[in-house]
């Protein structure tokens, strides 16, 4: 047998693997059900052109990428986080769809990993561009970059400056200065919606962490100005789980501030954030959801899941996949997705948006809007 | 026949390579305290291992009361009313006594969900009072004496109904007041209708406390006799089998200068226990210096505190002048100190070296064997040759594993080579024991030997006829003590068991050359 | 050879090499040196306690409230769980003379195991006992219905399948230990880390994914009454079924060591299995029994950690068991195979990280993170060989002498 | 001349054979079983159509010779898997093809890592196996490594500064990368030893405890004193200099992640090892305490004094091991928790090798092909690469049950000595 002839196919329909969607007035990039074609409500403070070319492409694009064929190195933790790889993955998937390109994955154990990974892909010759999922990918792949210098490379949330890698990276602090504000908002005042509401009479909002790392500290830094913008006594308890893989301790995180009055409480954790939604159902409290619009890849909790910090990692792998496609790979180019670009947003949750009283919705949208402007200025670190 | 409690028949059990049984006849009258008397390694653990059960013979029957048994485990035995005490006790050290004695068989309670600790005290009690035992059952075993320990095993075969007890050397781990305990307690059972097989080796014991006396050698019964109808000399004769004792040819020689001085020598265990107290004695180049003693008075524990295994806790030890007592084990081998240690399997080799490596044991460090802490491997296997072919190691190939020799040629390698460090002092312990009788002869000249070639030997042994036919000077231990040095030639068996048993009988010449102390 | 001889010469020859104070130490008796630890333990706790009660507001005292607060006891008790449980079991099993290694395995099997029982029978809904039989005979179909069913949720039927799985992996230990004299510190390794691939490996087969999605969780039990006792009624009569579980299992498991039959045999054939053996009982099978006792226990300790908390298994790196197994073992060490004590060591360890969570201004994480080994490796120093039954980690023959 | 003789009679000598019988039967009964678990699994797996068995032997050009071709199936079910393939695949993968096969390159990718893996396989390896050798059970080569990983990147970015560039630079940061990796990591196995020593503890529990204290340890470390200011997202130490890493001599690999150096290094250790316990009076010692402490004390062996320095020389070997692992795979220290299981890895290996220093190469060469095996799995079959982690628990299983051989050895009428691979000394031919 020839060693390509079994080239690893991707297992179909083997298991509940989650799908990711996007509310709000973001088109939804979901794939897998009826979402794609049932608009969402729009929100008005987070109303944006949708996402250049998405849905232009959706009909008759299947075959430029025809040839295109895509390798996708995910961050350790593996699919199934609903959040950072599936979004990811949601990107590929996408781009598979309507660009008719085809892509293999792998998913490392360990950082030791990445840059086998990386080179078995490149080494084989037979992808158009090895996307790389994650900061942790950066130390391998700058020294592969280097090494296959004829290999297009993709790197999500870190800068590599070489020029056939294009970067892209997120204004986290700025999304999550969004939804930041909304909980400091809600918090302020007496709500119900879904099957959660928030105590009047505490001001306290929650964030839970995975890393105690500088990414994940953009985050923080955010959501407490943001929380603070709305409230400037507002308190605001802030724990890290020490993995992004761990969640009973998130959610042991969480039941405790909750238990301490936080009304509200926002995760950075990738998989261990599942433990801050069981928690928020526990107390009948509301949390936030991060990276994909968590109301959806969550469903079961989605009449706890206020909002989300949709991170659209999706829109990174695909804009990097259409551009292969399209022989434009930006190679050495940064690539940063913010507010303005709807790379960051807030995303209301799926079953409790309606719920969220139009003059938060306005002011939200607002301070969105000052963002973009420059009026506000958000923190990255603490 | 009705009075008969165990009868063996032709008991035959063999393991790899030896027959350690060979058509055993044994007739055990009921109410009775029955003597199995022989040699170590005779078949007397085997052959009651058979009656209780642990061990399946090849051939042969037993009969309990008069019905043919088969015993496939001891459950099967303790069921037909046997019992038996191990020289090893075994005992659950942790658990209190009464949960020991009850162990297996625990009275319940709660739909014998739970063990019913006050009925299985109160039944312990009852038994205590019934053969006057004082024992207190909820003390912790490993917290009471030896002597406790052995009534404890003693109620154990007694809670499960034994009539038949064997008590596997049960007075060698005892103090002489502990022995006499024992007898009274042996005296009680019988009175009471048990009935008692007691293995043992001691001839006096045998007298002293046996009604009847069955002697096994070399796996064969010799005969069973009436203790009213013998005396020691004719058994001791047929436990050997030939004259009794060994004749070896000591010859004159006029020892020299002190070579070993053991000067007030204290030795304290983790328990805080004297284990050796205030010895003091000196051993001439030329000279062989005995002792003897009953083991666990603290013979081992001296000879460990001379070859720097133990430190002692106070005194000193002397080699040629030298203060020593500060020295490694390995500065004394340095010393020219050469060691025949009690245990050959633990100690005195590596049972998974071949004898090359063997041979090197203990001069790892030493020239020419090692060079710049290289060894020479060729000069070790030389080494190792030699001492095969002089000390007559069978069978002579250096390549063999020690575990493959048989126990009288891994002595022999060991005293090779220990002798062959050219040693200015030996130690040697219990250099026979569980060795055949030509080794045993053999190693009994290489001492002699070293006594001619005016070297200082420092002889440990609990066979009392070897220690004293050796020895120029007899030292005699008891209870960590020194009790008294004697001359062995002019000091009678009797007198050196009754120094043995920490008595002093009147007449006896010391030959202490210092201090004195009684 | 004997491990143990090896380490009573080194006990004898200690104090000639040593400075005093350790001299001192030694010769200290084992249950002295317990009581010390014990005591040094309890008196660093009372210590924080005391000045956190005069200075509330100092650092001490923000520890002390925060420890006695019910959210924090709560948190405790469930992240106890399987490290208890875990403990209790592993005593059992190296009290009887088997020391198992391979606990984390055990978790690891049986928390994966019940997800996939309880998903495989379908999430949040109930299987009925006996079930309907259907058979086709020629044509025609017979029904066997029992009429009346025991509907049992699949949530449960998932934990006892983590629990059998659990102790079908530990009885494939106890084989290999004891049928076949392998040795127990290689054969618990080996089954650590057979579990740790085996289950992610098994996971991405079945959903593609080194975890699997969240299946079902246990929900909370609700005492009536009890649970509106102040403060108490809300931490033991309000919360997670695997914490009552737990709550149990220790007197329970105390009883039955100290006072059944069946545990003054796994003591014996821990210290003397010769002494089990010569009153007839059969010292192989005891050792079986504690095994798969141990198996249980983990099995339940596994399956409350996947269906008792989130309700699915995470395999990636580690998996989620990520070194409780360990702790397992550190906590029934410390608590000098006492139920109660293995109880209050994991309740100690989990009460650091339930504080750790909440307080994590006072220091970083990893010291946090660190105190129960750290913990573990001081009391071992203090105590010697934590008194290790006397046989422990030897196979036994009967008959050998 | 007799060394080399005594080496030969101890790789022949009747145990020796055993041992190396049982550690074979014990691999081959591992890839039966775990080709069950990889067909049965297959049952479960969705696919469209069974795997098309494909059995043959490979020959030079595009030639085989066909056993067997078509599907398989079990109680109505077609299996997705093809063990047999996915051992072809684990194994020929494992070097990145078939030497013969055009541009098949010895320097190919899968090759290096491979020989990484095998590289810092045998430092692990050797680590557990001196330990072993001593008696002593040392499951904390694992932070032994990590400190050593830690303190070897420390000190060169420390000196870094200092030092000349180029390959005058090299001269002084690697040896000293891997002298100061060894003492980190001996001083972190001393610590148990004296434990052990002096105060009774169980170097089991100490070592499985001191692991976890070094994984957090090392990572608070970072975070608190050394962390990459750069860094974007993780906690890391800075990237140590080009210079200090392993060069590529004498000829190239082609990156930084494996130099024969290193492998020819870790090789003259292997020897080095066996030398040291075979041929040295120490080495007495150390095997003397390893297999009868009773008779190491009666013949003059300070046991205190061995079993530290065992375990410092165990504790320097899985040190070297984590210093390389920073100079050859990573070029940096991330955290506790990123630093590959290789010191789990070392027990199998030594374990395996009934630890036999020279054994220990085979073993290390065999766990590198299965890492390496490992990722052609991942990305030329649907079958998870956790599959390499099942086979090494399994080997690891079987070789802790000799017993089991020798039974069925005896039942086939073969041989009956005794050997048992023990946590307690570790035998075979000694």
């Amino acid at each position: 047998m020839s060693p390509n002839s079994g080239r690893r196919r991707f297992l179909k329909g083997t298991g509940a693997v989650g799908t990711i969607a996007l509310a709000g007035c973001i088109s939804s990039t979901d794939n897998g059900g009826d979402d794609t074609d049932t608009p969402t409500e729009e929100t008005d403070s987070m109303e944006t052109e949708s996402g250049d070319g998405t849905e232009t492409e959706t009909d008759d694009g299947s075959n430029a990428g025809a040839d295109v064929n895509i390798g996708m190195v995910y961050a350790t933790g593996g699919l199934g986080d609903k959040s950072f790889n599936d979004m990811a993955r949601q990107g590929a998937l996408q781009a598979e769809e309507e660009l008719g390109i085809s892509f293999d994955q792998a998913q490392p154990e360990q950082n030791s990993d990445f840059s086998p990974a990386q080179r078995n892909f490149a080494e084989s010759g037979d992808y158009d561009l090895i996307s790389c999922i994650g900061f942790a990918q950066t130390d391998a792949l700058t020294e592969n970059a280097d090494r296959y210098s004829d290999q297009h490379f993709q790197i999500v949330d870190s800068t590599i400056d070489s020029n056939n890698v294009a970067s892209y990276v997120f204004r986290e602090h700025e999304g999550s200065f969004q939804v930041g504000h909304l909980a400091g908002l809600l918090t302020s005042q007496s709500f119900e919606a879904g099957q959660g509401s928030t105590s009047s009479d505490s001001t306290s909002v929650g964030f839970v962490g995975g890393l105690d790392v500088p990414l994940i500290r953009k985050f923080q830094a955010g959501f407490e100005a943001g929380a603070q913008y709305a409230n400037e006594d507002i308190d605001i308890q802030t724990s890290y789980v020490g993995s992004f893989n761990d969640a009973a301790t998130a959610r042991e995180a969480a039941l405790s501030m909750y238990d301490s009055g936080a009304d509200i409480v926002y995760h950075a954790a990738g998989a261990s954030g599942l433990g801050v939604f069981q928690a928020a159902q526990e107390r009948g409290k509301f949390a936030m959801g991060v990276d994909a619009d968590q109301s959806r890849s969550e469903p079961d909790f989605a009449d706890w899941i206020l909002a989300s910090m949709v991170k659209r990692v999706d829109t990174a792998v695909y804009t990097a996949i259409e551009n292969e496609v399209d022989e434009e790979f930006n190679g050495g180019s940064v690539t940063t997705l913010g507010l303005e670009s709807d790379g960051v947003a807030c995303v209301y949750g799926d079953a409790l948006g309606d719920a969220i009283p139009q003059d938060v919705k306005d002011q939200v949208a607002a301070s969105r809007q000052a963002i973009i402007d420059g009026e506000i200025t958000v923190p990255t670190e603490p | 026949m009705s009075n008969t409690a165990v009868r063996l028949a032709g008991i035959t059990k063999r393991f790899p390579g030896v027959v350690a049984n060979d058509q055993v006849d044994l007739t055990v009258e009921k109410g009775s305290v029955h003597a199995l008397l022989g040699e170590n390694g005779a078949g007397k653990t085997t052959l009651m291992n058979v009656l209780y059960g642990l061990l399946q013979p090849e051939e042969g029957d037993v009969y309990v009361k008069g019905e043919r048994r088969e015993f496939q485990s001891p459950r099967d035995a303790i069921d037909a009313g046997i019992g038996m005490i191990h020289q090893h006790f075994m005992l659950v050290d942790p658990m209190q006594i009464w949960a020991n004695i009850v162990l297996g068989q625990e009275p319940r309670k709660y739909f014998g969900l739970a063990v019913d600790e006050q009925a299985a005290i109160q039944q312990v009690h009852d038994l205590c009072e019934r053969y006057g035992f004082e024992v207190d059952p909820t003390e912790t075993v490993e917290d009471v004496s030896v002597g406790v320990q052995q009534r404890v095993e003693i109620l154990k075969t007694l809670y499960r109904g034994a009539d038949v007890l064997i008590l596997d050397e049960p007075t060698a781990v005892l103090t002489p007041q502990e022995v006499e305990d024992l007898y009274d307690v042996l005296d009680e059972l019988t009175a009471q209708g048990k009935t008692v097989i007691f293995i043992t080796h001691k001839l006096g014991e045998a007298m002293h406390s046996a009604d009847d006396i069955t002697v096994l050698r070399d796996g064969e019964s010799i005969a069973t006799v009436s203790v009213d109808e013998t005396n020691q000399n004719e058994l001791a004769e047929m436990m050997v089998g030939r004259e009794v004792l060994l004749e070896v040819d000591v010859p004159e020689h006029e020892p020299g200068e002190t070579t070993l001085a053991v000067d007030d020598v204290t030795v304290t265990d983790g328990d805080d226990i004297d284990r050796v107290k205030d010895v003091s004695f000196e051993v001439r180049a030329g000279e062989v210096f005995g002792i003897a003693g009953v083991d666990g008075n603290g013979q081992s524990e001296l000879v460990e505190a001379i070859t720097g295994l133990e430190s002692p806790t106070s005194g000193r030890i002397v080699v040629e002048g030298d203060d020593i007592t500060g020295h490694s084990r390995r500065q004394r081998i340095d010393d020219g100190m050469a060691y025949i240690p009690e245990d050959r399997h633990e100690r005195g080799l590596v049972m998974d070296f071949d004898l090359v490596e063997n041979g090197l044991l203990g001069s790892q460090h030493a020239e020419p064997y090692s060079k710049n802490g290289r060894i020479e491997w060729d000069t070790v296997r030389g080494h190792a040759e030699d001492i095969i072919e002089t000390y007559d190691v069978r069978p002579p190939n250096a390549d063999a594993d020690a575990h493959s020799l048989s126990g009288g040629n891994q002595q022999k390698f060991i005293v090779g080579r220990e002798f062959e460090r050219d040693p200015s002092v030996v130690v040697a312990t219990h250099p026979t024991r569980g060795v055949d009788i030509g080794s045993t002869e053999f190693i009994h000249e290489e001492l002699l030997d070293l006594r001619q070639r005016d070297r200082a030997v420092l002889l440990i042994s609990s066979k009392l006829d070897e220690v004293r036919q050796l020895s120029d000077r007899l030292g005699v231990m008891y209870e960590g003590e020194l009790v008294d040095i004697v001359d062995p030639d002019e000091t009678s068996e009797e007198e050196i068991g009754l120094l043995m048993a920490g008595e002093r009988p009147d007449g006896i010449e010391s030959m202490r050359t210092t201090g004195g102390r009684p | 050879m004997d491990r143990d001889d090896l380490e009573r010469r080194l006990r004898n020859a200690a104090p000639e090499v040593l400075p005093l104070s350790v001299a001192e130490l030694r010769s200290m008796s084992r249950a002295d040196a317990r009581r010390l630890a014990t005591w040094l333990t309890v008196g660093v706790l009372a210590l924080v306690a005391l000045y956190g009660i005069v200075f509330p507001g100092s650092t001490a005292g923000e520890v002390f409230w925060t420890a006695i607060g019910q959210s924090t006891i709560e948190s405790s008790l469930r992240l106890a769980v399987p490290i208890a449980l875990t403990a209790i079991g592993g005593l059992y099993a190296e009290k009887s003379g088997v020391i198992n290694i391979g606990l984390e395995g055990l978790l690891i099997i049986s928390a994966f195991a019940a997800v996939v029982v309880a998903d495989v029978l379908g999430g949040a809904g109930s299987t009925g006992f006996p079930p309907v039989v259907s058979f086709d005979v020629g044509g025609s179909t017979y029904t066997i219905d029992p009429g009346v069913q025991l509907l049992v949720p699949n949530v449960w039927l998932g934990i006892a399948g983590g629990v059998l799985a659990s102790m079908l992996l530990a009885f494939l230990f106890a084989v290999i230990c004891i049928r076949y004299e392998g040795d127990q510190i290689i054969a618990g390794l080996a089954v650590w880390l057979v579990a740790l691939g085996l289950a992610p490996f098994a996971s991405k087969v079945m959903y593609g994914q080194p975890s699997t999605p969240q299946v079902v969780r246990l929900g909370e039990w609700t005492v009536p009454v009890l649970s509106d006792i102040p403060f108490v009624g809300p931490i033991l009569f309000d919360a997670n079924p695997m914490v009552f579980i737990m709550l149990v299992s220790v007197p329970v498991a105390w009883y039955g060591l100290n006072r059944t039959s069946f545990g003054y045999w796994v003591q014996a054939s821990g210290e003397n299995p010769k002494a089990l053996d010569t009153v007839g009982v059969n010292v192989n099978r005891v050792r079986y029994a504690a095994v798969l006792i141990s198996g249980f226990f983990a099995g339940i300790g596994g399956s409350a950690l996947s269906l008792g908390s989130g309700g699915l298994f995470n395999g990636a790196g580690q998996t989620m068991v990520d070194g409780r197994g360990f702790i397992a073992i550190a906590a029934y060490l410390f608590g000098n195979y006492n139920p109660f004590g293995a109880f209050a060591a994991s309740y100690l360890f989990s009460g650091l990280q339930a504080l750790q969570i909440r307080l994590q201004g006072i220091a970083p994480t990893e010291v946090f993170l660190m105190l129960p080994y750290v913990v573990v490796v001081i009391v071992l120093v203090l105590v010697g060989r934590t008194r290790l039954p006397e046989a422990a980690g030897e196979h036994y023959e009967s008959g050998e002498d | 001349m007799s060394r080399a003789r005594d080496v030969l009679e101890r790789l022949v000598g009747a145990s020796g054979v055993e041992r190396a019988v049982i550690s074979m039967a014990a691999l081959a009964l591992s890839i039966v079983v775990g080709g069950l678990i990889v067909f049965v699994s297959g049952l479960g797996a969705a696919c469209e159509a069974g795997a098309n068995y494909h059995i043959a032997i490979p020959l030079p050009g595009s030639v085989e010779i066909l056993l067997f071709d078509g599907r398989l199936s079990m109680l109505g079910f077609q299996s997705c898997y093809d063990p047999i393939n996915v051992y072809e695949k684990l194994f020929i993968g494992a070097i990145g093809g078939l030497p013969w096969e055009s541009g098949w390159q010895p320097t190919n990718f899968a090759m290096e890592v491979f020989l990484q893996r095998a590289t810092l396989l045998l430092f692990t390896g050797l680590s557990v196996a001196v330990a072993f050798r001593a008696g002593l059970f040392n499951i904390g080569t694992q932070g032994q490594m990590i400190w050593g990983a830690l303190v070897s990147a420390v000190t060169v970015l420390f000196v870094a500064d200092f030092a000349p560039a180029g390959l005058a630079g090299t001269a002084i940061l690697l040896p000293l990368a891997l002298v100061s990796g060894a003492v980190a990591g001996g001083i972190w196995g001393a610590i148990p030893g004296a434990l052990k020593a002096y105060a009774d503890a169980n170097e089991v529990i100490t070592t499985i405890m001191l692991n976890f204290v070094a994984t957090f340890g090392t990572t608070l470390l970072v975070s608190e004193f050394f962390q990459d200011p750069q860094s974007a997202g993780g906690t890391q130490t800075r990237m140590v200099p080009g210079n200090s890493l392993v060069p590529s001599i004498p000829f190239g690999f082609q990156g930084t992640r494996f130099s024969i150096l290193a492998l020819v290094l870790a090789l003259v250790l292997a020897f080095v090892v066996y030398f040291v316990l075979w041929g040295t009076s120490f080495g007495f010692d150390v095997r003397t305490s390893g297999l009868q402490p009773e008779a190491a004390t009666y013949a003059g062996v300070n046991a205190e004094r061995t079993i530290v320095r065992s375990m410092t020389i165990s504790g320097a070997l899985g040190g070297i091991a984590g210093a390389l692992w920073v100079l050859l795979a990573n070029g940096r220290f991330l955290t506790g928790t990123e630093v590959p299981s290789l010191g789990f890895d070392g027990i199998t290996v030594s374990v395996l090798a009934g630890n036999n220093p020279l054994g220990v190469i085979f073993g290390s060469i065999l766990f590198g092909v299965l890492k390496s095996g490992g990722n052609a799995l991942n990305f030329q079959t649907d079958v998870p690469p956790e599959l390499v982690s099942i086979l090494s628990g399994l080997i690891i299983l079987f070789v802790a049950m000799p017993e089991f051989f020798r039974l069925i050895g005896r039942s086939m009428g073969i041989g009956d000595e005794q050997a048992t691979v023990a946590t307690d000394g570790g035998e075979d031919d000694g």
